[in-house]
């Protein structure tokens, strides 16, 4: 029973006014054709979570210039003009959340905590209107857990379960946002035959993936 | 007077003086960027870069390029061998938990109680705080690299006029113009470049300048 | 009258027959391991297992046993194709996430509003509760899989009279004697071993059974 | 520049009083070569920080048996008649501790973060004592990090640097207790040259490592 199907009926799945999640960081480790699909959709009023906002022509960029998002939450915005311009014109909400922040926020939306305690952003803007916990006479911000209705996900290689591996440095948000929103679908550079990946080089256990769609070289 | 290509690689140099053999080091992207070029032959030290992996390398040939292999400005890198790759929330944790011993990065302020200012100035420019944040908090020490003025303006300051990135994170600044530590009495100079005087320093800086006793030329 | 072992298949069986298509699944030790015996031919159920691993397969033969793959028993098994090996961070967060569809576990007790107790018995056996209290939280579905009761003291009861693994977590229990449904008016038995009338079961119970209008015999 | 020691060499750097972490699951992806050591010298006082308390005969339990330990903070000592006998009698102190919130307390410990907000325990004798935080109408207890002084792990392969490998279940504690101690040692089946490790199969980067000793095959 293969997990494989159409870019077409992959996008499908992607409705107006969707949280999502999107892998990648400047576009390295992002599902390039996922992000083509829905862009030649179109969906509208999406809320991204997602590292960065890539470049205008690469990654999640290619959906902000097609105004495809009423709010973003990620950590950086600086290689996406489009993105800076619609923030400061008010056209999007941009969320703007630490790196390291943002990334346990969704372990802890697919994992099952209640949120994470961090000290980074203390003191910052990014305090504001957060809980302070204090553990053993130290400071700590309450960062709640996220989640979203699809996660769009890059993998080296899918196997026909769903069990994904990973080259280099694009693994970024991906394992993570595997297991923190309702429907999953990886696109995979290569699709193999279950029993193709070695058990112990899974990065991406199968159970987390609900769909693949076969993304081809780079 | 140096070009502005001149003047990064003069503090890029500094900075590498202070990297440690062994060390776990992380760069921000720009200027930081530069300082492998000037380690001392035979050093070894450990980049870290937070899209996920250990081990940076030099910049590939144009056709030795990996697309999967970059860094966290996303240009193409190499890795270096006992490298390895992961995931985001452990490139965090080695952040997070105090493991990367140096991070080098640019500021737009600091101020003499070592707040920086880094990653927006409001209505402006937002680019974002990245991962800035989490390694101003992590890092067992915090350098700024930076040019000591911005066409002009003052960066080092009382007190951050721009929103800050972390409070009491820096532990040192290099600029073209001296070395200097951020103690609990405020700005201590350090080191001096003897193409400006003590003046001239005090007058680009918006605190006062303790003179270290020590003060050394830069060398 | 059944024997231990006929009592515990006769459990098992029936256990089986909760075990959808497709479901990620994770049993305790003891009687649960014996359920995949009894799953009917040709449905692909997957057992993850809480040291580390998603697929689980049978009892290597002697001569093919691997040491590093056991199940969180400590006992050797195999791993299916498409199965994989992971560390307990993600095991966890696999078990506290809801990504298991059912966990079977056994138990000393169980109340009639779902709280269950089953890692110790103060001051006479105290085990532990290993990742029971992560299952009992985090999974879909609870099945408590045991004998109806211990040496005729009774397991299923108003209250818990001994230190709870988790509050109102179970939704199934299946016994010898029958199946029941905890819901939210207490026990229900949906479905009767025809080996004991109603007044047995009701007499080895500790809580009202409330008998379901659809009550059948199991299967 | 190898990190390579002696099983000797290795045991003296645990001294009496400390608080150790040991990777394993029922022995499996245990140190057994280091554990052994530690036995012969004959360490006193020390705490441990691990998933069980193995067998009388294996893992560490045999430490157990040699009663090394005044404190011993585990999810399961079931299968090791000595640390239940030790308990009832009052002679060593064990902490009962959910093993989810177990890995996630030595993963917070190393990962700098303030703690975890869990459900598990709630409403349980483990909440005892314990801070609970409400997020959005639902209860969490809040579990503190952990550290200890020393981590002995365990690796399949292990390179000069300390990249580790491993094989099967045996990964279990031993990732996230490398972060999580201020020496680490590694006792690995099998040494290898830098390199031999491709960089995308690395399971515990080797900046955590301090130490690896060659325990052999099993």
């Amino acid at each position: 029973m293969s997990k494989l199907i159409s870019l077409k009926d992959a996008v499908d799945l992607v409705r107006d006014g969707d949280t999502i999640m999107v892998g990648g960081f400047l576009a390295v480790g992002t599902p390039e054709r996922l992000i083509d699909a829905l862009v030649e959709k179109g969906v509208k009023n999406l809320t991204l979570i997602c590292n960065d906002t890539g470049f205008i022509d690469r990654g999640v960029g290619k959906m902000v210039v097609a105004k495809m998002f009423k709010k973003i939450m990620t950590s950086h915005i600086g290689t996406n003009r489009e993105s800076g311009r619609q923030m400061l014109e008010g056209e999007t909400e941009i969320v703007l959340i630490p790196q390291g922040t943002l990334i346990e926020q969704i372990r802890a939306g697919g994992f099952g905590l209640g949120g994470i305690l961090t000290k980074t952003g203390l003191g910052t803007e990014v305090e504001t209107g957060k809980q302070v916990i204090e553990i053993e006479g130290e400071r700590y911000l309450l960062e709640k857990p996220l989640r979203a209705n699809v996660a769009l996900l890059f993998a080296e290689k899918a196997d026909e379960k769903g069990n994904l591996t990973y080259h280099g440095a694009t693994r970024n948000f991906n394992p993570c946002m595997a297991a923190a929103a309702d429907i999953v679908i990886a696109e995979a550079q290569q699709v193999v035959k279950v029993g193709d990946i070695c058990p112990d080089d899974v990065v991406v256990p199968f159970i987390f993936i609900d769909h693949i769609v076969d993304g081809g070289a780079l | 007077m140096m070009d502005k290509q001149q003047l990064q690689e003069f503090i890029a140099k500094r900075v590498a003086q202070e990297l440690q053999e062994g060390s776990l080091v992380n760069l921000g992207i720009g200027l930081p960027t530069l300082v492998p070029n000037f380690l001392p032959e035979g050093r070894e030290v450990i980049f870290q870069s937070e899209n996920g992996f250990i081990g940076l390398g030099p910049v590939p040939a144009e056709d030795q390029i990996d697309p999967c292999i970059s860094n966290a400005g996303g240009m193409p890198v190499t890795i270096m061998p006992g490298g390895s790759f992961f995931d985001s929330s452990l490139s965090f944790g080695i952040i997070r938990g105090g493991h990367v011993d140096v991070t080098v990065l640019g500021a737009l302020q600091v101020a003499e109680n070592g707040d920086i200012a880094s990653y927006m100035i409001p209505g402006k420019l937002v680019p974002g705080m990245g991962g800035s944040m989490d390694l101003l908090s992590g890092a067992k020490k915090v350098i700024v690299a930076m040019e000591h003025t911005a066409k002009g303006a003052q960066k080092l300051l009382h007190r951050c006029t721009l929103p800050i990135s972390a409070v009491n994170a820096v532990d040192l600044i290099v600029t073209e113009m001296g070395v200097i530590e951020v103690s609990h009495e405020g700005f201590v100079l350090m080191e001096q470049n003897p193409d400006f005087s003590l003046e001239e320093i005090q007058a680009a800086t918006g605190a006062p300048l303790i003179i270290s006793a020590e003060l050394k030329q830069i060398a």
